[in-house]
């Protein structure tokens, strides 16, 4: 690769980078929204249960 | 006098009297100012030119601004005075009004010590540049009281304020410097003005936003 | 004058004050009772449109200035004295012949002899006590107040007593405090909170 | 955002014009005659630098609506226009700061307009965090949040003229990146980027707003499921 073409790789790279950083981020809530949901559903389950 | 111009004069000369009796703000501008000017006398390396210095002059100037608009809302905090006032008044830009022309008196203060001061230690400045030094400080007053009172609403809101202000007097900067040091300083004086009837309105225009809820 | 649906504030998640309904007459006095945070102070922030409610409709029928607001803070400047204080305030609310009524206010309250000094050298009951001349400097047709008998002694008290009773029937009142029997004879209404 | 593309729709979409652009970008455009390779990177750092202003914009117009009608939905939404909008200035920032490197062998030079503004809006919104981040939530933070989302998109303009003024006197241009000597193919692939990197962005501004709600509606629904 010529000099020209790594800086050209670079650009796209921390554009690709910064892409899939937010994809991590994104993905990180997911699953604290999914434990969170998980423990309403529990709680809602033994609610039905007791009334 | 009636209306919003006497409360804009009523609140704005509550400010200096405030200063008169407390004297907690100005005289600090003044000091800082001038210390300023001396420390820079020694970062300035020998054979910098004049053009550094008015560089340095700027910076002074955008300095001590914050320096005065950080105090520029505690006499409100204490009581909760800031409420009395925004339940009392009915226009409430009145108040940012007010507020700006009291800050902008104190900054005006400083530089009456403080150009004359540079002038004598550093390099000359000729009308254009003086005028750069109202015009900018008027920007400055302006943007800075409404982000003064946005940063007083939250923690921390003196670390916030410089923050807040300094990329918004990038500009003021350039137009400041620019007036000083170009051979054609229309077009600095002219983009001051811009700057400070845009900035003007919409502060002018949102301070009530800030203040209440 | 005032009628309140299901009104609710919350500040990001957390709930200042639960869901609450009442209305109240021109001329009515309203005592607003609760433990420490059920939302007292909330609520006269509310009415007094310093806050405005997350949920429900509130309807204030008084205008700004001729609303009288007492909260936990004077509200004036340390910095100045009673009179430069009312003076401003004065100003701000345009009150007629401002002179004699401020000297009728601070007589009224007890505050004639320390006019002149500055607020910040007044004992909490006096700043009190100038809270309230600053309250009914305008003539407000509607007063909220918020513990207006906290920090007073009881020559203060006494005043504020005679105050509330020269005001009943003329204006409205709704008064939050943990002590209803300072106020059995006077209140129209009562308004319990209960804390979220 | 219209109502009837869904969020998966678009994501497609999104996918679609990304690949069409890498192929034009790399595979129909010619390279450039003088800055050879490296004007490649053109094809993104200019399509990013466009969409943070569109994003700022949006985040401006949200406020606007804030202020308006007290709407807590609104507040969401500028706030996070403006989240991306800082993401993108940022990737303006690296994107240039190479192909300055690449065209001019420097990391960083004033003389680029369009760099030293995306520097100071960078640092005028990080500070638009700072003051969200001080105050409490609730529509006191709402409103500071707006009032200071509109001052920047007056500040977008002013900067700029006051940077093109600057560099009279700070430093005589030196270098300058001539405009669009583009021919039809690198045109298209310019247009074709460019609409890829704003469906980029619609899709990640839909996708964090969504997950911010879902925080929301489920703080609420724990509440009233008494914790």
């Amino acid at each position: 690769m010529s000099a020209g073409e790594k800086y050209v790789a670079a650009a796209y790279g921390v554009v690709f980078l910064f892409v899939l950083v937010w994809v991590a981020i994104i993905a990180a809530k997911l699953a604290r929204l999914e434990r969170e949901t998980g423990e309403l559903a529990e709680l809602a389950r033994g609610r039905r249960h007791d009334g | 006098m009636s209306g919003y111009v006497g409360d804009v004069v009523a609140l704005a000369r509550k400010d200096l009297l405030l200063e008169l009796r407390a004297r907690d703000t100005l005289p600090a501008m003044l000091l800082f100012v001038v210390s300023t000017l001396v420390v820079f006398h020694f970062a300035l390396p020998q054979g910098a030119g004049d053009d550094a210095a008015y560089g340095l002059l700027w910076v002074a100037l955008v300095f001590t601004a914050l320096f005065g608009l950080a105090r520029a809302w505690v006499p409100e905090r204490e009581h909760a005075a800031l409420d009395g006032l925004v339940l009392a008044t009915g226009d409430r830009s009145a108040i940012w009004l007010a507020k700006t022309v009291a800050a902008l008196a104190f900054l005006g203060a400083a530089e009456v010590v403080a150009l004359p001061a540079f002038a004598v230690l550093f390099a000359p400045l000729d009308a254009a540049a003086v005028l750069g030094v109202v015009l900018a400080s008027v920007g400055i007053c302006v943007v800075g009281t409404l982000a003064s009172a946005m940063a007083a609403a939250g923690r921390g809101r003196e670390v916030i304020l410089p923050l807040l202000v300094l990329p918004l007097s990038i500009p003021l900067v350039v137009g400041g410097v620019g007036a000083s040091v170009s051979s054609e300083p229309r077009t600095y004086v002219a983009f001051l003005c811009l700057y400070d009837a845009v900035f003007a309105i919409l502060s002018w225009a949102s301070f009530e936003y800030v203040v209440t809820e | 004058m005032i009628r309140a649906e299901e009104v609710e504030k919350r500040y990001g998640q957390r709930r200042a004050l639960r869901p609450v309904s009442f209305a109240l007459d021109r001329g009515g006095f309203l005592v607003v009772t609760g433990a420490n945070g059920a939302g007292k102070t909330t609520l006269l922030r509310l009415l007094a449109g310093l806050a405005a409610p997350t949920r429900g409709a509130l309807a204030v029928d008084a205008s700004r200035d001729r609303l009288g607001y007492l909260g936990h803070e004077a509200l004036v400047y340390g910095e100045l004295s009673a009179v430069e204080n009312l003076e401003l305030f004065g100003r701000l609310y345009r009150v007629p012949e401002r002179r004699e009524r401020i000297g009728m206010l601070l007589e009224r309250l007890g505050l004639w002899e320390a006019r002149r000094e500055r607020v910040s050298a007044y004992s909490r009951g006096m700043r009190q006590r100038l809270a309230l001349c600053r309250v009914l400097l305008h003539d407000p047709e509607l007063l909220v107040l918020d513990e207006p008998f906290t920090a007073l002694d009881e020559e203060g008290a006494d005043r504020l007593d005679e105050e509330l009773r020269r005001l009943v029937g003329a204006s409205t009142v709704v008064l939050a405090t943990h002590d209803q029997d300072r106020v059995a004879g006077l209140s129209t209404g009562h308004l319990a909170l209960v804390a979220s | 955002m219209p109502a009837r593309i869904t969020l998966p729709t678009l994501s497609v979409i999104s996918v679609a014009l990304m690949a069409a652009a890498v192929t034009m970008i790399f595979f129909v455009a010619p390279e450039d005659a003088d800055q050879g390779i490296s004007q490649k990177i053109f094809y993104f750092h200019v399509p990013i630098a466009l969409t943070a202003y569109v994003l700022f914009g949006l985040g401006a117009w949200k406020a606007l609506r804030v202020l308006w009608t007290r709407g807590e939905r609104y507040d969401l939404e500028s706030y996070t226009a403006i989240h991306q909008g800082t993401i993108f200035g940022a990737l303006t920032l690296i994107t240039g700061a190479i192909w300055a490197k690449a065209s001019w062998g420097v990391w960083w030079t004033w003389s680029s307009n369009q760099l030293v503004l995306f520097l100071v809006l960078f640092l005028f919104y990080c500070a638009y965090f700072m003051l969200r981040f001080s105050v409490e939530a609730g529509p006191r933070r709402e409103r500071i949040s707006a009032v200071y989302a509109l001052f920047g998109v007056a500040l977008i303009p002013v900067s700029f003229l006051a940077i093109r003024l600057a560099s009279d006197f700070i430093h005589p241009t030196v270098f300058t990146r001539e405009g669009p000597q583009m021919t039809g193919t690198m045109f298209g692939a310019f247009c074709v980027a460019w609409a890829a990197i704003v469906v980029l962005a619609l899709v990640m501004y839909s996708v964090e707003l969504a997950g911010k709600r879902t925080d929301a509606h489920l703080r609420e629904l724990r509440e009233a499921l008494g914790r």
